[in-house]
């Protein structure tokens, strides 16, 4: 906080920095973000679920988490099965293992869709304004004020089950509140006057996006994005409880999640496993993004 | 200039740090200085000098999980307030020692009408048990001795403009009638036009209530116009110190910066005039430099500069720190 | 502020003829037809015809949006539902007080504990005050509802004994579906009101009602969270409006009659008047509740009330 | 404006404590014990004429009554608005001697008229007209006859009336389209609604009118509980005294001395299609193969823990004209490569995709029929849709397997609706059209139908069900247990598969 103050004579708009210290300014935020211990721990926990999730065909072969052996069925965790076995016998850490693969993709596909569509969308209109923005923005409305779920639910009721059309229908239903956000973070970077500056010198509507506008909201997006990756993961998993998830013998967190809710009281661990390992993934990924929240905005930091 | 027995405001030796878990920054280090009744204390240098946070240490209110008084003490009234409890310290903010930001803009509630804001402060302090009217009254007594009619204390901080917010923020600091009175750069944000206004409002209300003051200030014309006594700060030290003649006296022994905030004409009778810039930047509060921390700017810098911490040359009221002049103690050792 | 609101309220009109719209063409996509639908396997072909043409399934998509629009915005009739043959408007109205009340007391109880924590958690930043309930919010956000419903149920139904299972029957029903979605919510009321209040916190005003003297229960309560409950009312009001229709999960576990599983029954059985209707009311609904916050803006903050009265608004 | 956010403040305070007290709980009489039942849907109709929905049934059938009745257990038809009948010789005309004395719960007295009534009203529902279907016509000479002319021989006439419920006529014309959604006195049965609210709660007290006497247990309090978790843990909590519990918890509840517990099979077939008409399933000897790899024993301890009774033949040996000999299919993993080794994929192909609907036991099933048809080297995708879906996929043949399953009631002729060849329906495999001999089936359902004795009827089922286990195109699975948990207060002489009758019940 005091180094703002102290430097406030310093070249001190986002453009400069950009401009002049590139590579200090992510360096600078890597340097924060390291100090902060929570936000450490929910990146090292999520590229361990990472990396668990791309070496698990190393970890145990993909054929592990299909086998049916309906003596183990509901076996409670043991040396063998660390996790214990599910309602087909199936051993519930190959499951778990093969299922973040799913359940990350879902998580960071669609938060990359979003990004993606909802950014470059949001920065247009916030920045070309007028006819454009009012047009997008009350169609965005429309989706806005339908119930996220059910909106998500009719969505693949209509277009079937299967990782696609899931992310499609959770990508749909996330993206206003994306557009809405970059479409303000831009309305306030439009007015700063480096931009009036480079219209000014005649540059075009997307240099200056690309260049200018973009680059300064991108703070902003990473950290929604991480957040969303968490909320994302979560809303894949309440999606699959209701009966929408991916096609089985497919693994899935969500899945697991729901398969095991009917033994709840029979066999506990076939929910608290699964349970704990979406807790865990969201955990890390809001820590995360707080943490990065926090070390791109230097004033929240002490 | 007489020594009284007993000053206002007496801060000896005061070292202030920011830390935080990444660097440490010396804003404050080791200044001194005392103010009586009724005087203007004018406080002069660049933006990160320390003046602030020398201002902000008295009022105790430096931000708090990093900034942090490392060395010496503050007397105000006879009491030593760095060891005063938080609750004593309510007592005396507001009521005894008052304080003007350096931007009206933000320093009002956005949420709160400005009377409720006035009367806040006088409802803190209500130790005479003044009734609602008595208290009404007096709002609208003060608002009108800044210049806002009476009848605009319902309103928001929005309807504001900035001149005018700025009077709300003196009436506030005033209404409880403080023996001292902190301006930090008041006039700063202002328009040009305005800042006459309000330096010249709050000379003739200070004259009017015998109120002391300390004016934070980069504006060397404000200074003139108003302190009886100037500290020209410089990264955390007070490099020079006098009555206002003493600093604005042409023919006197000056200190290289000051000579350089003054530029080639420091006129009294000249107003409104900004510091002409001095080439290069403070040095890093992180990582201050041996010696004087001006030699890295200094352009009458000799090789002792870079070694050895100036001490003081000492001319009746007129102090300065600097190795061009001989010292005749230690700064500190001189003021204690 | 009355144009305001007016406007508002003329905004609504063309998103309900967009969401209706909408819905429609999505519930046509959705394989089948309400005919075979209601009456299962092995039905015969000329049963299933019989059936559409009774529920003026036969006519094609817009034609069927026309009559239906026509009827929603001149008959105030959002049509019968298929299976029931109850009226869409009737049965909403009758589930309405029930997601009503649901939300309401989730968001209620999500804010009662939230915002207090929220608070504590900024003010005590970085120190165990701050970390125990932040971690803990996060914690209960990513749980799912119907988790905490469950165990909520075993506990303090099964072996307590304090409250029903089942059933709207009495205030007693409502605890449980408060609590398992309210503590969820709650965890993320209090990372909005912990961030809002850090930002705050930090204001210029903030500094000039400590220097006016002010201790620091007041400055907080009175100069911070004033100041801070912007963002608080916006996302207490934004799950207000989407929980009143997406406390799916939660209506089926405890048998609550709500919006969200009425709507959830009617896509799955291609229930074209259900769902529409459903989903308008809905809409319309979560219109009303964000024009309430905006509304409630006003209240907290005064600069807001000026743009409202002014010359836009 | 400060007033107004106030007002509308406790308007809406006002609004949501009215909503929150407006429900009381129902007022149980304080010497008469509530019996508390629940379904695991809402109520959507109380008109017993537009619904086959199994949830509503179960209730309506407290409430209203058929001409006769056919006992699920025994097979038997049980006289209840009928005091008798007669068949005529050549099976085209049903005669119905109507009960003298039958009230509606209204007061009114029945008559032959509200039989008409509700016959020709349920022949136009095209919900249950099915089963009406054969009707031609239907009439009352006098007061207390009617007389039921058919347009061709129904060997399941009867069968079919168990679905048929009389009511009112007058009552039923005064609520008019209202019918089925308000409160209604339009029955006869043993008990009469006394409040309704189809999403939360209904209830009902015993008939003190009712032709066989009044019900032992007074009154019944109904609540649609739609999570079988939570309705388990209200059993167990004491809000409910009988309940269907879910499997995966039996062996506790069936150990638990507190609960008296009865696993009943269902009268119900799970079973799997096989789409002949598509490659490369068209291949006989592969569907052969794929009839012999499923391993029923463990579909039957993933999907019900091992208390389902696996299915041999198309239906349950208690209904009428159930085959008790002919082609079985059992597990056999030898005979299967047999077979495949004799198709012409010997080495095994991917197959398409087995349909299911989402999240029950259908999916279960399709997940462990997709492990046993890869241990012979066949591949397959699971396609787990909703169940509106699924259907419509069914009906229009857009699957290659379908794991799924009907109640198939009383008769195998309940069967035809999901073979019969000259249906133009909704039916799951298409046999019309195709390479099997459709014509001869055809003729075995006429004459299945035709013929009233037993004996006989059995001959050309146990045929017609050997020719279409020939296929390899419907593959029965197993009939799912129903497994019954109730107080020990309960007196429960007998659990019904399918539809209880509380009438029978007690309290000790």
């Amino acid at each position: 906080m005091m180094r703002a103050e102290l430097n406030s004579e310093a070249p001190n708009t986002a453009a400069d920095i950009l401009v002049f210290k590139k590579e200090s300014r992510w360096k600078e935020i890597w340097r924060r973000l390291k100090k902060d211990r929570v936000a450490m721990m929910g990146l090292v926990i999520i590229c361990a679920v990472i990396f668990l999730a791309l070496a698990a065909n190393l970890i145990v072969p993909y054929s592990t988490a299909l086998k049916m052996n309906m003596k183990l069925r509901l076996a409670p965790p043991s040396a063998e099965h660390w996790f214990g076995c599910d309602g087909y016998g199936r051993d519930l850490l190959a499951r778990c293992l093969h299922g973040s693969r799913v359940s990350l993709l879902v998580g960071f596909a669609t938060s990359f869709a979003t990004l993606l569509a909802g950014g470059m969308l949001g920065a247009l209109v916030g920045y070309v304004g007028g006819k454009l923005d009012d047009l997008v923005m009350r169609a965005l409305d429309i989706f806005s004020s339908i119930p996220d779920t059910l909106f998500a639910m009719a969505v693949v009721a209509a277009m079937g089950p299967g990782i696609l059309n899931i992310c499609i229908a959770i990508s749909l239903t996330n993206i206003p509140g994306f557009v809405r956000m970059v479409r303000s973070s831009v309305l306030n970077i439009a007015e700063q006057e480096y931009i009036e500056a480079s219209r000014a010198g005649g540059a075009s509507v997307m240099h200056i996006l690309s260049r200018h506008v973009l680059p300064n909201a991108v703070g902003t997006l990473i950290v929604q994005t991480t957040a969303n990756v968490a909320s994302m993961i979560l809303t894949a998993a309440t999606l699959s409880f209701l009966g929408l998830g991916i096609n089985p013998p497919q693994p899935e967190w969500g899945a697991l999640v729901s398969e095991g809710k009917e033994f709840l009281r029979t066999a506990p661990h076939l929910i608290l496993i699964p349970g704990f390992m979406i807790c865990a993934a969201s955990f890390a990924m809001s820590v995360l993004g707080d943490g990065l929240r926090d070390a791109l905005d230097p004033r929240l930091r002490t | 200039m007489s020594k009284p027995a007993v000053p206002l405001l007496r801060v000896k030796n005061l070292s202030v740090e920011y830390r935080s878990d990444l660097e440490t920054v010396k804003a404050v280090n080791g200044i001194s200085f005392f103010l009586k009744k009724s005087e203007t204390f004018g406080l002069v240098g660049e933006t990160g000098a320390g003046k602030t946070t020398t201002a902000l240490t008295c009022m105790r209110l430096l931000p708090e999980n990093t900034g942090r008084v490392t060395g010496g003490e503050i007397e105000f009234e006879g009491k030593k307030l760095l060891n005063l409890p938080e609750s004593e310290m309510q007592k005396i903010r507001g009521e005894r020692m008052a304080m003007i930001f350096q931007d009206p803009m933000t320093s009002l509630n956005p949420v709160m009408p400005v009377g409720e804001q006035i009367e806040e402060a006088l409802k803190l302090h209500n130790e005479d048990n003044k009734t609602k009217d008595r208290i009404q009254k007096r709002v609208d007594e003060v608002l009108s001795m800044v210049g806002i009619p009476a009848s605009r204390k319902c309103e928001y901080p929005h309807q504001f403009s900035g001149g005018m917010k700025q009077r709300v923020v003196i009436a506030m600091a005033l209404v409880c009638e403080p023996a001292l009175l902190i301006a930090d750069e008041p006039t700063t944000a202002l328009d040009v036009t305005i800042q006459a206004q309000i330096i010249e409002m709050i000379r003739e209300l200070r004259e009017r209530l015998g109120t002391a003051m300390i004016m934070i200030t980069h504006d060397l014309g404000i200074v003139a116009q108003t302190c009886d006594n100037v500290a020209v700060m410089y990264a955390g030290k007070i490099i020079e110190m006098g009555t206002a003649e003493d600093i604005y006296l042409l023919s006197a022994n000056h200190h290289p910066y000051t000579m350089g905030l003054f530029g080639s004409i420091p006129n009294l009778r000249t107003k409104a005039r900004r510091l002409t810039p001095i080439p290069g930047l403070m040095p890093d509060p992180t990582n201050l430099p041996e010696g004087c921390s001006f030699s890295p700017r200094c352009f009458k810098k000799t090789s002792v500069c870079d070694e050895v911490s100036p001490g003081v040359y000492r001319n009746g009221t007129h102090r300065i720190s600097c190795h061009l002049l001989k010292a005749e103690n230690h700064w500190e050792a001189e003021r204690q | 502020m009355h144009r305001f609101i007016l406007r508002r309220l003329l905004m609504m009109i063309p998103i309900i003829i967009g969401v209706s719209l909408l819905i429609f063409i999505i519930i046509d996509l959705v394989p089948g037809d309400p005919g075979s639908n209601l009456l299962g396997p092995g039905a015969r072909q000329e049963d299933i015809d019989l059936m559409n043409e009774q529920l003026g399934y036969n006519y094609p998509l817009l034609q069927r949006y026309g009559v239906y629009m026509y009827n929603a915005v001149f008959k105030l009739d959002l049509g019968k539902s298929y299976s029931t043959k109850k009226p869409v408007f009737t049965e909403v109205v009758n589930r309405l007080p029930v997601s009503l009340t649901v939300a309401f007391n989730a968001i209620m109880f999500s804010l009662v504990f939230g915002v207090p924590l929220g608070v504590l958690s900024a003010v005590k930043q970085n120190t165990l005050f701050d970390r125990i309930p932040t971690g803990l919010a996060l914690l209960l956000a990513s749980q799912p509802a119907f988790l905490i419903g469950l165990v909520l149920m075993l506990i303090f139904s099964l072996h307590l004994g304090w409250f029903p299972v089942t059933g709207a029957a009495s205030w007693k029903s409502y605890i449980m579906p408060m609590v398992a979605l309210g503590l969820p919510h709650g965890g993320r009321q209090l990372r909005f009101t912990r961030s809002s209040m850090l930002e705050t916190i930090r204001q210029d005003y903030v500094r000039t009602a400590k220097a006016k003297g002010a201790p620091p229960r007041r400055v907080i309560w009175k100069h911070a969270m004033q100041n801070a409950l912007l963002p608080v009312i916006t996302v207490a009001g934004n799950s207000f409006g989407v929980l009143i229709g997406s406390a799916i999960a939660t209506e089926t576990l405890f048998g609550l009659p709500g919006l969200g599983t009425f709507v959830v029954m009617g896509i799955k059985q291609k229930d074209v008047p259900v769902v529409t209707g459903g989903i308008i009311i809905l809409a319309v609904i979560f219109s009303f509740v964000i024009l309430a916050v905006d509304i409630s803006y006003a209240f907290v903050d005064p600069r807001i009330r000026a743009k409202y009265s002014g010359r836009r608004g | 404006m400060k007033r107004f956010f106030e007002r509308a403040a406790l308007l809406s305070a006002a609004v949501v404590i009215f909503a929150m007290c407006g429900r009381g709980f129902p007022a149980a009489g304080a010497d008469v014990r509530t019996l508390n039942l629940s379904t695991l849907a809402p109520l959507t109709t109380v008109d017993p004429h537009n619904t086959t929905n199994l949830q509503d049934i179960t209730f309506l059938k407290q409430v209203f009554e058929p001409l006769v009745f056919q006992n699920e257990a025994t097979g038997d038809y049980e006289l209840r608005i009928a005091e008798g009948y007669s068949v005529a010789p050549d099976g085209l005309a049903y005669t119905f001697n109507i009960r003298k004395g039958v009230k509606f719960h209204n007061g009114r007295d029945l008559k032959a008229s509200d039989v008409v009534f509700s016959l020709k009203r349920a022949a136009e529902n095209p919900k249950v007209r099915n089963y009406l279907v054969t009707v031609a016509d239907v009439s009352a000479p006098d007061e207390y006859t009617v007389v039921v002319k058919l347009k061709q021989p129904n060997a399941a006439f009867l069968n079919n009336q168990n679905m048929v419920f009389i009511v009112n006529r007058a009552e039923v014309e005064e609520q008019g389209e209202e019918f089925g959604t308000k409160l209604t006195l339009a029955g006869t049965g043993p008990y009469f609604l006394t409040s309704l609210k189809h999403d939360v709660e209904w209830t009902c007290d015993a008939f003190p009118a009712y032709y066989r006497g009044e019900a032992p247990i007074k009154k019944l309090h109904y609540v649609p509980i739609t999570d079988a978790s939570a309705g388990l843990i209200a059993f167990e909590s004491g809000e409910l005294d009988w309940y269907i519990a879910p499997i995966a918890n039996w062996d506790a509840l069936s150990s638990n001395p507190k609960y008296k517990t009865e696993l009943v099979p269902a009268n119900h077939i799970s079973f799997i299609c096989v789409n002949y008409l598509k490659k490369p399933l068209d291949d006989d000897n592969l569907r052969k193969a794929i009839a012999y790899a499923i391993d029923k024993d463990a579909m039957n301890i993933a999907v019900f823990s091992g208390h389902a009774v696996n299915a041999d033949f198309l239906i349950g040996a208690q209904n009428t004209g159930a085959p008790t000999t002919g082609i079985v299919y059992d597990y056999d993993l030898q005979k299967a490569k047999e077979y495949l080794a004799k198709s012409a994929y010997p080495k095994g192909t991917h197959i398409g995709s087995i349909n299911c609907s989402a999240g029950g036991n259908y999916e279960k099933m399709a997940v462990v029929l997709q492990a046993n048809l890869a241990e012979i080297g066949l591949t397959c995708d699971i396609n787990r849709l909703e169940s509106a879906t699924n259907l419509e996929y069914a009906r229009t043949q857009k699957f290659d397997l379908l794991a799924t399953g009907g109640e198939v009631v009383g008769d195998f002729d309940a069967w035809r609706l999901y073979c019969d060849t000259r249906a133009v329906g909704a039916y799951y495999v298409k046999y019309e059209g195709g390479k099997f001999d459709y014509k001869k089936m055809d003729k075995l359902w006429d004459d299945g139908i035709s013929v009233a004795d037993t004996a006989k009827r059995k001959e050309i089922y146990t045929e017609l069900n050997n020719m279409i286990m020939d296929t390899a195109t419907m593959l029965p699975v197993f009939h799912r247990p129903t497994p019954f948990v109730w107080t020990t207060d309960l007196n429960i002489p007998r659990n019904y598969s399918i539809f209880p009758q509380v009438y029978e019940w007690s309290w000790k």
